[in-house]
């Protein structure tokens, strides 16, 4: 059975690490916040300027001056820190940032990604997303494994315009999870693990781009 | 001794704005953003502005107020998505906009203020956004020249003043604000609360005073975009 | 969770130093040196070293400790005029030296820290020290090209940290050790200090946890170079 | 009589106005400070990252975390601010100090400057001097007119490795006050003031370079 959003974010949520900085991204990466191991100690930075982001505030903490980079209004851990957007992407840039997690349009093969925009729709701009998958150590994307019309978003090569080029280390949808591994100077993904019922064809009629298959391949547990 | 503070958001802007001059106004979403010094470049009238602004604003309130009177022609920004009327504007090409990836928006700022005219950067290299410009390689990997950004006027917003223009910003309010008070040819900070030279710890000071040149105390409304709470059990 | 707060220097700097790899140290002249971290890594018995640090300590602190061991084979600093052994090591060619121009210097370690492998800047064009670098003309004026400084360890000093690495430095003392916190693959910090989590304002933190791996608290002696003071009337 | 170097300074301290953010180099052009016009407020940097220093301190309030760029101990003025490296060389490289007042070794006809190094001699390096020349509004050399060996330091061009290329904008020495001009694409220092009982051959046998003389040369008044 395909896993649900729920189960996806869960699944990312392993990828953590006792005190790492993370940037999660707006929508089911936002999830992953919710799934942090007990006893782990993870720093959730906003690119905004906020590094120690925490749950939404209750009705009488709500503060104007406290967002994150959805705008919407949170809270700040102990230990937390402000800064101007200069700082922000210093460490994003600066490859201090351990993980971003992130959606995506489409994947190319070679781990391209596209997610900010559709030709012929309104541009909305592209925030922060260049600079996260250019310079965080490590980004997985957390998505469908297919559009609503059910097409393949894991293609040979993208057709929207990019966002990062052969940036994205790992993918997870509700069908597998895919580690990008670089064997003879070709990169590819590698399905590692399969949620549970479902089968090798399953990822393979909805995916365009060739992948490889890992010799050990897992259930997902999530 | 020269005075930085100013009776009004219109008095503080006195003499500084003209048609087609280019601003900065800080702020993320309506975070932060310097509102009435807004509502007073609305009341100048001046037109054709260039505004460099991480956001749009919304339809009311911030920058939005000035795509509502047609006042700006053009929008230097990372993200613009609350917006109808910007919509109906860009996509009419009444308005004419440049994307620019949200850390090279901060850095290009930055680099405006510290005097350094261009720096590379591996963010957008092989998307659209890196078209045209110039790339060179080191250490094995490709980046692009991103182009300082600089402003007639930078409109900003801060927590705290002193009267010498050393300022502090609040919480996740300070966003672009520091980077756009250095690269203003002038620089006008809207406040909370102005304090006498002393009052500010000199350790604690985000922006000296070298960068900013007029301020102006206001009664802040600080609109909230998405009000998201957590119930209390 | 992850501990931040080493026992001792030593245990500090335990595994990171090895024959022949860059280190940044903060501090201007004596003043915000890791003066303990210092000694340690004296005691390391680590040679052919490169320091990158604004000057080179005097003849019995600070850096010259390591002058006066050979430990150092190459410096990358601003002015150096202070101490006799380097200027023998120096003039016998024993010690390699870059010379950066202050400006270029603290840019270059902020470069290295915010993954802008160059950027362009006026200083020093037309001058010994920009012979040889690439040249870009910006706007009617030329600029040299400078590259970014990134270290494997840099040492740095604060005044107060939190268990999970904020810093605040504390007056003239902050000078280089921000930039560098951020330019070092691992970062260690001497402090004065240290406080829980959630004890130093947010919006007063100077360098943010993420830019600092370990942490170590020592007492510290603050030699002073030129005490130059005022009679009481 | 040429002006000492009291005169000199207090001559160099008429450029300030009120409300300007002012470098002063070490050396004479520290003494710039004993001279400020009561009731103007003259903001002095620090570029090791201190604006608005202030006197030397008492004996009992002497603070090793508290020193200028020539590594004395100061104090800071109600207003000041301290701040990082990067930030201090921002303000300077950025244009927003109005003025450095600096010593020099050679000054050429163009205004190139050369302070730093001889050859032969130990090379202690440059420190913030090229940041200065290069980024400040306006730089003002304050020094003797010759060398100890009574050579010209004003010449056609700089034997020493230079600091700065056409930079510098005045020169106040004991004998005479310049300003670079330009003029139909040339750039030459204008003889604008004379100390008191110089003459015009005192200040050309002592100078090896091209300069101007204005039309309405004074006295200094210092």
């Amino acid at each position: 059975m395909p896993l649900t959003r729920d189960q996806i974010t869960r699944r990312a949520a392993q990828e953590l690490r006792d005190g790492f900085y993370v940037n999660l991204g707006i929508g089911m990466p936002t999830l992953v916040a919710n799934h942090v191991p007990a006893g782990m100690q993870v720093w959730l930075q906003s690119e905004n300027g906020l590094l120690g982001m925490g749950r939404f505030p209750y009705d009488d903490e709500v503060d104007a001056d406290l967002i994150n980079a959805g705008k919407q209004t949170v809270t700040a851990v102990p230990g937390a820190s402000f800064f101007d957007g200069a700082t922000s992407f210093a460490m994003i840039r600066g490859g201090h940032i351990d993980m971003a997690i992130l959606g995506a349009m489409e994947i190319s093969e070679e781990g391209d990604i596209a997610n900010w925009m559709v030709p012929g729709k309104m541009v909305k701009g592209v925030g922060g997303a260049m600079d996260l998958v250019a310079g965080v150590k490590r980004v997985v994307v957390t998505m469908e494994h297919t559009t609503k019309k059910g097409e393949p978003k894991i293609i040979k090569s993208c057709t929207l315009p990019l966002t990062g080029k052969a940036c994205i280390d790992m993918i997870i949808t509700e069908l597998c999870v895919m580690h990008m591994r670089e064997n003879q100077g070709r990169r590819r993904f590698e399905v590692t693990e399969l949620a549970p019922g479902v089968t090798r064809q399953d990822v393979e009629r909805a995916t365009a781009a060739e992948i490889w298959w890992s010799p050990d391949l897992k259930a997902i547990e999530a | 001794m020269i005075n930085k503070v100013y009776p009004s958001p219109q008095a503080a802007l006195d003499g500084l704005i003209r048609d087609g001059i280019t601003l900065m106004v800080g702020g993320f979403g309506l975070c932060g953003i310097p509102e009435k010094l807004i509502l007073a470049l609305r009341d100048s009238g001046a037109k054709n502005l260039t505004a460099i602004s991480n956001n749009a604003g919304v339809d009311d309130w911030g920058l939005g107020l000035l795509l509502q009177t047609r006042q700006i022609r053009k929008m230097v920004s990372t993200y613009v998505g609350e917006n109808d009327e910007f919509a109906r504007q860009f996509l009419s090409g009444e308005l004419e906009i440049e994307f620019v990836p949200q850390g090279t928006f901060a850095e290009r700022i930055r680099a405006g203020g510290a005097g350094i005219p261009a720096f590379f950067t591996r963010t957008a290299v092989g998307t659209p956004l890196a078209e045209g410009k110039e790339h060179h390689d080191f250490e094995g990997h490709t980046y692009v020249m991103e182009r300082w950004l600089k402003a007639d006027v930078s409109l900003v917003k801060a927590w705290k003043a002193d009267t010498v223009g050393n300022l502090v910003y609040r919480k996740t309010a300070r966003n672009f604000n520091p980077m756009m008070a250095m690269a203003g040819r002038v620089t006008v900070a809207e406040v909370e609360e102005i304090v006498p030279a002393g009052y500010i710890d000199p350790d604690s000071v985000h922006t000296p005073g070298i960068f900013v040149d007029r301020i102006v105390r206001t009664v802040s409304v600080k609109r909230i975009e998405q009000r998201t709470t957590t119930p209390r059990a």
